[in-house]
């Protein structure tokens, strides 16, 4: 059981991990895109060993499925005839100091305090709606809002106004 | 005599009135000018019969424990500043009560004088409103009780010498001679002021009677006491145009011969005389060290300004080089305690050169001539001028029974009585070398062959002459009251410190050898001038090198230029180029410019780039977190 | 009369600053001499106003009267806006009305924006009135800002630009440093102020009110390191506004930037906040830190003295010799100061008075010749005598003044600043006295050069000041030969303060 | 079984990874394609606290579930923002190279 | 389960705004184009409307909702009224560059609303989640808004780089909240103080994760090094929206920080003596970054980033000052915000008024706007005097108060940096009046600096003058800048009442 969950655990992780690199470093973007479609997919996965059914569920219908979709549209829709050579800019030594800078900060930060532990359970969908829906209540509605910004503002942005013939 | 205050007052109350209403009174406002100062002469003889009538018993009046000097003292306050409160005030005794005849005696005369003299002068009103002005501040000075006041009278009079020096500033030499005249007299202002400071700090107050007495009775130290009186004389230098300061005097004959008469001959520049006499407790005070200055500097004095007079051929500065070295005589006498000698040949000294310079003012005004060498037998067109010139020229000469000669001898047997032997070596030289100059001057203007060009010339007005007549009375036979007339009145001395037998002692033989010099220098004179004998022109090419050095003044003036360009206004204008360069545009505008640089230089981090943006952003978490980190721990 | 004396100061303040306020949102206010008119309507009122509250002064009881307290924030910041004058402000304020006044007269040919500029210049009177009449930090800063801020805009659009061949002074560039030199001082002021009130709260006091800080001071509350490490804040900041040396640079080029009117308030007043300041804040409240820096101040004052009239010498143009000379006299003030002697302080407050009226004076007939000549290099100026005769004497009157010639005020002011000196600072007050006598090289040197002598044809169809420069200047030539011959209704109204500071 | 500590280290790692992306991408969609790995490191961390930790020291259960339903959303709607605003830039400029969006700087 | 909702109707003014933007949008939706100019004064009266209904309601309340993730509070009533008082004015603003300008009024102002919605929400939010969705609300309303001219490639870049620098910054702001979350299992700031307070020994994860907070609220003050993007975003975005920008949604996030740092740090005392310093550090930094590179703008808009930026860093150095003991600091910061907000709102009105005529945003394109339109000119230059904290107006009085608060919190040296970094700033202000009040005028073809103004579009038509409603919104904003800076007292009752809430 336990090496079971290290395998699974090491394995997601490495997908996820892989992915991402895959996004941040591959020269061609279909790639990268599918790089990131891989490390979405994978964190899926950890939410599944960490019992979070529900979201596993909702990371893979909403990343998996509409986030990746509408990635590759943008990348379909502002190919500029330079894919296959995306280049990373001038300051990438810079970007790699800091983030291993980052990275050196974080893992100690959670090296040195971890609160004693406790096997991770899952929450009932009930609880979860529960909460939401009453103690979050405020947050979920400002949330919809948001969305609705978002959409107003995509569609005012992006449809071709009168401007361009 | 407790209106004595008044005589200044009149005065001070006719300046403005002339200055702004002037033109609407009769001659241009010169006739108040005059009225003022004629009062102020009555005024004078009213104190004059007060004071000799007063005695200890009557208030205000007191008698001064050395000098044993009958004062009496008016005073009020002016203004308290701060802790300290200032007076103003009078004092008359002796001292003042000479001068007060002397000074509103001649400037009455002067400005009688100066109605023909400046007659038609575009600035008419103007002249006589600073004459007014300067009365005043000269009766001031000579009655102020405290050394403050005495100092404002002592500014006004110099400002006042200033206007009317550059009264024709139309003139560049009268502009600068007035400016030079000015500020000469200044540094040694400083000296005055620094040191009725440094008196004030000492005694606690700047009443003259209270310094006097710190410095009898020895609650002055003797620092303070060899400082002040060393100090108050750089004042009576700069004023009294003793040497190095003298040069400003010779350059003020560039004002109306008036003003030299006035100003320049009788009454301001023996203030410095006058400001010794006054604090001659403060240098009698311990040893009386600073007498001997006093001495040696009127020496020198005597003997360089004699000297140039001698080779000088303008009429005019001839007469004002005999005023320095004259001055310096005073001084001589005055550092060999011959107080009352210096007193009684101040006021010999001042009729005659007033009336000599009168005399020459009239010449002036005729000839429009001022070089001796273009004049000659002048005696023939204008006599009375002749005659009163001669007069004065013999009195000053120091031929015997003229008031000159009364008075040179006092001062000579000061000398020979409290000073080494050299000292009166030089001082008969010097008293042979005035006659001589005086000789010269008349002889050379007045005798001889008439030049041609002056047949026609006529002689001064009578507005002019009269003034100069009683003036030559009174230099020949001013003499007469320094003597002792028992019973009557014993004599000068006697009068200045009262009741004290100062009386008039003739040293015979001082005054029998004095004569003869005198004889001899005039002779001397007749011979070159008139007879026209000319041997002296050897001498001439003998000395070439020291005639020349004394022709061009002991270079005194060329040092004071060179000095002046060189050094000060060099300085000045290095220190106004350190402000601009160093304080501004260093101290000041550089940080400016280096922060404006600095804005530029940062506005490159914002590249227009994102990435960078986020970049910035990240080393930003990072440091933060690590920064916010070490403060928890 | 009760009743009066109750709102004096506060009308003090609030009439110009109501006429500014008035001017700007007057209807039709652009017809420019009505604005003028107006304006002098406004500085008559203020002058009248200053000189009942000064005559009304009572000296022989002294301290601070008119006193009149109005909450203006209270807790945990304790600002009360307290007015009242003492015997040293009180001439101050008289100065300020009296060359409020002659500005706004003579300013009458301002056809420029009209209106702005008479808002400006009253805002700027009633920033000083402020300052001079307040008792707390907080307003006292206030004002003192206020009068600062409008000198941007009146030199920057009313000024003159001029080319002095080696090198070039716009009047942007004299505008901004002066603003930037003040403001500058002011930061440096103001981090005084907020040292004292952290001070003052930690004394468990926490206020702004000088009357308050001002008995904490016996109290001891203010130890004499933490005076001594305050107090040169209060020192400089202030000084640079009194054109201490070497802070005095925008003095002078803002002179030659600055209109008329401008430079003789600049000159006149502004330049006296500063010392004020120094009094008023440095002394009252760290009398400790004040005397152990008062050997700095009274060397740097004999530097002013002499460094102005050094520099003075070698001028050209009539308004720099004025401007050093400036910095020269106001040397005198903080010498007066430094002496911490109750003559010197005295001297010291009545010099700025009479440097007050003085410069304002001398810059007024510079612009009077200014405007008809459109030079002001004394090598091109001369025989101004002969054209400008009036001009050219209330000309000598005040350049003798600023000589210190007996019978005339400075004279007055510079003896009793040399007399304190005297008593504490031998050596350098004789520096002092000789500066004193240098200032006659440069007055004499520009009477002759400028006003004496023949003129040039060019100068020949010259005219004379105009009736109101006239009016104005003999005004003002009055005040100072009355000042010259009795003091004593000024030195006896300042005595009764100066007596009272703390330390003196 | 992994511990906490060892899903806070992926998700530091992931997190890391998306800001490197961030820093050193050239096109905008992929810079925000980094962005979203960063949410997703955010994610991977609250729901790993929420499940290891619940029960203890005062938490409220499964508030890091909540949390992170938000952050997905807040995050798809970014996305779709700003894809729509880098559409319209493409539609404008012929580009979504982020240093040659640079009309304005310093 | 409590009932969490007893006190519901408490949120109706939020309710009223969500409304009021959905009526907006759909009267957009209805309405004819030639109908569409009542848009405006629907937005603008339904927010009047809402600030008296909020008055009215919520007067003196004080409750929470939701087990405390939302506060109803004097604090949150304050921000709240503030908040709509600046929208009615942006939405005047906008009128007329909208119209002339932009497309989709509509949604304009919609968002308009929906991100004043965003800001209310923000200002009384207690707990973290809650907090950074209305932020997020609040930006996602920002971006679309700055890039709203979609013809403009400024504006599209301006946007770009906005959102795609806000998503980085949010997601390390989540990455905090994970982290805190992670530590103390907690969000509500009351928890998190209770927590921070019984923390002991070390904790990392937590502070990093504080740190990581501070960053992502960092980025929306724009506090150095999180700056970067203010200026490009300024300059791009439509003219009101800059305006909003600096005035709102800067106010916004320090309506948050305070009540973060003032609830959920401050009472854990000794922690927050240990960060004291951290935020004086980063202020320190934000204010001289921002006056030093002020300095050397050519754009108005950018210029008014930068000193944006700057004056964010005055406040966050009053956050740093903030102390358990006093209402000292957090008067100051709320006073500060309005009376920046107040001058800011001043300036952006007549720089709009004056691009709606000339379209000209660079500062030498001002040149001879006093005689062109000097009721403009004198605004704006008042609005900057102000901004400078130049006295009688608001901006002297709130810096005072503010680095008075420093001061007194033992951060003398940072009051004194600001002092000294506010002097600077006047140099480029007064480098604006300059070109305003001394330069002649150009003829706007060629405005010496090389910055292009946006080509002209045939379509766009130039407004003939400033707007009767701009120029009553800035009579109304000059009125406040001089009634604050002359007498605050009233203003600061509220703000107590406020401190009083946040802080206990």
């Amino acid at each position: 059981m336990l090496t079971v969950s290290w395998f699974v655990f090491v394995l997601l992780a490495v997908l996820t991990l892989g992915g991402a690199l895959g996004v941040v470093l591959t020269r061609n973007v279909v790639h990268a895109a599918l790089a990131l479609l891989l490390s979405l997919l994978a964190t899926a996965g950890v939410y599944l060993v960490l019992f979070a059914e529900f979201l596993a569920l909702v990371q893979v219908l909403i990343y998996g499925g509409a986030v990746t979709i509408v990635v590759v549209f943008a990348l379909m829709l502002t190919r500029g005839g330079d894919y296959p050579r995306i280049s990373d800019n001038k300051q990438w030594p810079l970007a790699a100091a800091a983030a291993v800078g980052l990275l050196a900060v974080l893992v100690p930060a959670f090296l040195i305090n971890t609160p004693e532990d406790t096997q991770a359970q899952s929450p009932a969908f009930s609880e979860l709606a529960n909460s939401l829906f009453t103690r979050w209540a405020i947050p979920f509605e400002i949330a919809s809002l948001v969305l609705l910004v978002a959409l107003v503002g995509a569609i005012i942005i992006a449809r071709s106004g009168r401007d361009e013939g | 005599m407790d209106w004595a205050w008044l005589i200044p007052v009149f005065c001070f109350a006719a300046a403005p009135v002339i200055v702004v209403a002037g033109r609407f009174l009769p001659g241009k406002g010169a006739s108040l000018s005059v009225l003022a100062i004629a009062g102020g002469f009555a005024m004078f003889w009213v104190v004059l019969a007060g004071f000799l009538g007063a005695g200890p018993a009557s208030n205000d009046c007191f008698t001064s424990v050395d000098t044993r000097a009958l004062t009496c003292a008016f005073s009020l306050s002016w203004f308290q500043a701060g802790d300290v409160q200032f007076f103003w005030g009078i004092v008359i005794d002796p001292l003042a009560v000479v001068m007060l005849g002397l000074v509103t005696f001649v400037a009455l005369l002067v400005q009688i004088y100066s109605l023909g003299y400046m007659h038609g002068d575009p600035r008419f009103g103007w002249y006589f409103a600073v004459h007014s002005l300067f009365a005043a501040a000269m009766l001031t000075l000579v009655l102020a009780d405290n050394f403050l006041l005495l100092y404002v009278a002592w500014e006004l009079v110099g400002i006042c010498s200033y206007l009317l020096i550059g009264f024709w500033h139309e003139r560049p030499a009268a502009k600068e001679a007035a400016k030079k005249a000015f500020i000469v007299t200044r540094i040694g202002d400083v000296g005055l002021l620094v040191g009725i400071l440094l008196l004030w700090r000492e005694v606690g107050s700047f009443s003259m009677a209270d310094a006097f007495d710190a410095a009898r009775t020895g609650a002055m130290s003797e620092g303070v006491a060899t400082a002040a009186a060393l100090l108050l004389f750089l004042g009576a230098m700069g004023k009294s145009a003793q040497v190095p300061f003298h040069v400003w005097l010779p350059d003020a004959m560039e004002g109306p011969t008036p003003v030299s008469a006035l100003i320049h001959a009788a009454t301001m520049v023996v203030a410095g005389v006058y400001l010794v006499a006054r604090a001659f407790p403060i240098f009698q005070a311990y040893d009386a060290d600073p007498l001997l200055v006093v001495a040696i500097v009127g020496l020198v004095t005597a003997l360089m300004a004699a000297s140039i007079a001698l080779a000088a051929t303008d009429l005019k500065r001839i007469l004002a080089y005999s005023t320095i070295s004259h001055l310096g005589l005073m001084m001589l006498s005055l550092g060999a305690f011959g107080y009352t000698a210096a007193v009684f040949h101040l006021l010999a000294h001042g009729f005659a050169k007033a009336l000599l310079f009168l005399a020459a003012g009239s010449v002036l005004h005729s000839t429009g001539e001022q070089d001796i060498r273009r004049m000659g037998g002048l005696r023939r067109v204008m006599p009375l001028t002749a005659l009163v010139f001669s007069v004065g020229a013999l009195s000053l000469g120091g031929i015997p029974i003229l008031a000159g000669y009364w008075s040179k001898e006092e001062v000579l047997a000061a000398v020979g009585y409290h000073r080494n032997a050299a000292f009166l070596v030089f001082a008969l030289l010097a008293s042979f070398l005035s006659a001589l100059y005086m000789a010269r001057a008349m002889f050379a203007a007045f005798f001889g062959a008439t030049k041609p060009g002056l047949e026609q010339v006529r002689d001064a007005p009578a507005l002019m002459a009269w003034p100069m007549v009683l003036l030559a009375v009174l230099a020949a036979g001013f003499g007469w009251v320094s003597f002792n007339w028992p019973g009557a009145y014993d004599g000068l001395g006697t009068f200045l410190f009262f009741g004290q037998a100062h009386g008039f002692k003739f040293t015979w033989w001082l005054g029998i050898l004095s004569a003869i010099l005198a004889i001899i220098a005039f002779a001397l004179a007749v011979l070159v001038y008139v007879r026209g004998a000319d041997f002296h022109h050897a001498a001439r090419a003998r000395f070439a090198l020291v005639i020349r050095v004394v022709e061009n003044k002991y270079y005194f003036d060329e040092v004071y230029q060179w000095t002046v360009d060189r050094v000060v206004l060099a300085f000045s204008g290095l220190v106004a180029l350190f402000d601009r360069a160093v304080v501004n545009d260093l101290a000041v505008n550089g940080p400016a410019h280096f922060i404006r640089r600095l804005g530029f230089a940062l506005r490159l981090h914002v590249t227009g780039h994102v990435y960078s943006y986020a970049l910035g952003m990240a080393l930003g978490t990072v440091g933060l977190a690590i920064f916010w980190w070490l403060r928890s721990t | 009369m009760e009743s009066f004396d109750q709102i004096a100061l506060l009308l003090l303040l609030v009439i110009p600053l109501a006429g500014a306020v008035l001017l700007m949102f007057a209807p039709g206010g652009r017809a420019s001499r009505e604005v003028w008119l107006f304006s002098v309507f406004v500085a008559v009122a203020s002058l009248a106003l200053s000189l009942v509250i000064f005559a009304r002064y009572d000296y022989d009881q002294g301290g601070f009267q008119f006193t009149r307290t109005f909450e203006w924030l209270d807790a945990p910041l304790n600002i009360d806006f307290s007015l009242g004058i003492d015997g040293i402000s009180a001439p101050l304020v008289l100065l300020n009305g009296i060359v409020l006044l002659g500005g706004v007269l003579i300013s009458q040919a301002i056809r420029y924006r009209t209106r702005d500029f008479f808002v400006l210049l009253l805002a700027l009177g009633s920033g000083v009135f402020g300052v001079f009449a307040v008792r707390d930090l907080f307003f006292l800063f206030f004002f003192y800002e206020l009068a600062v801020l409008p000198m941007y805009l009146l030199i920057g659009v009313w000024g003159s630009s001029t080319d002095f061949g080696t090198f070039l002074r716009t009047k942007e560039y004299g505008a901004m440093k002066l603003m930037l030199y003040l403001i500058a001082g002011s930061v440096l002021v103001w981090v005084g102020i907020l040292a004292v009130y952290v001070e003052a709260g930690a004394a468990g006091v926490p206020t702004f009110s000088l009357a308050e800080l001002g008995t904490l001071v016996p109290e001891g509350q203010f130890s004499e390191t933490f005076q001594t490490l305050v107090f040169p804040l209060f020192l400089i900041g202030f000084g640079v506004l009194a054109g201490l040396w070497p802070f005095h640079t925008w003095s002078p080029d803002g002179h030659v930037a600055a209109p008329t009117a401008v430079s003789m308030l600049h000159a006149g007043v502004l330049m006296k906040l500063g010392a004020y300041g120094i009094i008023r804040v440095g002394l009252v409240l760290l009398p400790d830190g004040a005397a152990n820096w008062m050997p700095v101040l009274i060397s740097l004052g004999t530097v002013n003295v002499l460094y102005g009239a050094v520099s003075a010498m070698s001028q050209q143009d009539l308004k720099y010799v004025i401007g050093y000379s400036s910095v020269s006299h106001m040397g005198y003030v903080l010498m007066g100061i430094a002496t911490l002697d109750r003559v010197g302080v005295a001297g010291g407050v009545l010099q700025m008075f009479s440097h007050g009226i003085m410069t304002a004076l001398m810059f007024l007939l510079v612009g009077a010749i200014y405007d008809r000549a459109h030079v002001r290099d004394i090598n091109v100026l001369n025989g101004l005598s002969n054209r400008m005769r009036v001009t050219s004497f209330f000309f000598a009157i005040a350049v003798l003044t600023s000589m210190g010639l007996p019978g005339l005020s400075g004279f007055i002011a510079e003896f009793m600043v040399f007399t304190g000196a005297f008593r504490t600072y031998l050596p350098l007050a004789v520096l002092a006295v000789i500066g004193a006598a240098l200032t006659a090289v440069y007055v004499l040197r520009l009477l002759a050069r400028t006003f004496l002598g023949e003129s040039d044809v060019r100068w020949q169809d010259l005219t004379d000041a105009g009736g109101m420069e006239k009016a104005v200047g003999g005004a003002f030539v009055l005040i100072l030969i009355f000042v010259g011959v009795w003091p004593d209704p000024l030195t006896r109204v300042i005595n009764a303060s100066v007596a009272t500071l703390p330390g003196v | 079984m992994p511990s906490l500590f060892h899903f806070q280290l992926l998700s530091a790692a992931l997190f890391v990874i998306g800001m490197y992306g961030v820093l050193s991408r050239r096109s905008a969609v992929l810079i925000v394609m980094s962005i979203e790995l960063m949410l997703n490191a955010v994610n991977i961390n609250l729901i790993a606290a929420a499940s290891h930790l619940n029960g203890i020291g005062g938490f409220i259960r499964f508030d890091g579930h909540v949390i992170a339903i938000f952050v997905i959303t807040i995050a798809a709607a970014e996305l779709g923002l700003a894809l729509a605003i880098i559409l319209r830039i493409y539609r404008n400029r012929q580009t979504v190279n982020v240093d040659e969006i640079d009309l304005m700087r310093g | 389960m409590p009932d969490l909702t007893a006190n519901l109707e408490l949120l109706t003014p939020e309710f009223a705004l969500a409304g009021l933007a959905f009526l907006v949008f759909t009267a957009d939706l209805l309405l004819p184009v030639r109908g569409k100019v009542v848009l405006p004064w629907l937005a603008a009266g339904g927010l009047a409307g809402i600030i008296i209904l909020s008055l009215l309601m919520l007067w003196g309340e004080n409750q929470t909702l939701y087990d405390g993730l939302l506060a109803v509070d004097d604090y949150s009533l304050f921000f709240k009224v503030f908040f709509l008082g600046i929208g009615i004015f942006i939405v005047f603003a906008s009128i007329d560059y909208v119209n002339q300008f932009l497309e989709n009024p509509g949604e304009f102002y919609g968002l308009l609303l929906l991100s004043i919605l965003g800001m209310n929400v923000m200002a009384q939010s207690r707990e973290l989640l809650t907090a950074y969705i209305s932020l997020e609300l609040l930006s996602f309303s920002l971006y679309v808004l700055a890039s709203h001219a979609r013809s403009s490639p400024r504006s599209n870049e301006a946007g770009l780089k906005y959102i795609l620098v806000g998503a980085f910054s949010s997601a390390i702001l989540l990455y905090g909240i994970s982290m805190v979350y992670g530590t103390l299992g907690v969000t509500r700031f009351d928890d998190i103080s209770a927590a921070l307070a019984a923390v002991n020994g070390v904790s990392p994860s937590l502070w990093v994760g504080v740190a990581l907070i501070l960053v992502g609220l960092g980025f929306k003050v724009a506090a150095v090094p999180f700056h970067m993007w203010a200026p490009d975003v300024y300059e791009g975005s439509p003219f009101p929206i800059t305006a909003y920008l600096a005035i709102g949604s800067k106010t916004a996030a320090f309506a948050l920080v305070l009540r973060l740092a003032a609830e959920g740090f401050v009472p854990a005392v000794e922690r927050w003596e240990q960060w004291q310093v951290i935020l004086a550090v980063l202020a320190a930094a934000t204010m001289l970054t921002g006056n030093l590179v002020a300095l050397a703008q050519r754009n108005l808009k950018r210029l008014m980033a930068y000193s944006g930026i700057s004056h964010g860093g005055f406040v966050l150095a009053g956050l740093a000052a903030l102390s358990s003991g006093s209402h000292l600091a957090s008067n100051g910061i709320m006073l500060y915000l309005v009376g920046y907000c107040v001058a800011s709102l001043v300036v952006f009105a007549g720089l709009i008024a004056f691009f709606n005529t000339t379209r000209r945003e660079t500062i030498t394109g001002l040149a001879g706007l006093a005689d062109s339109r000097p009721f403009l000119a004198a605004s704006i230059a008042i609005g900057l005097f102000s901004l400078g904290g130049l006295p009688i107006f608001a901006g002297f009085a709130i810096k005072f108060y503010l680095f008075t608060a420093i001061a007194q919190a033992g951060f003398l040296w940072l009051a004194g940096l600001a002092i000294f970094s506010s002097l600077v700033s006047i140099y480029y202000y007064l480098q604006v009046i300059r070109q305003m009040y001394i330069e002649p005028a150009s003829d706007g073809q060629d405005e010496g600096t090389g910055e292009p103004l946006e080509e002209p579009v045939s379509t766009v038509r130039l407004a003939a003058g400033p707007s009767a409603l701009l120029l009553a919104v800035i009579g109304i904003g000059i009125a406040a800048l001089f009634w604050i800076g002359v007498y605050p007292a009233p203003l600061l009752d509220p703000i107590e009442a406020a401190s009083q809430a946040i802080l206990p």
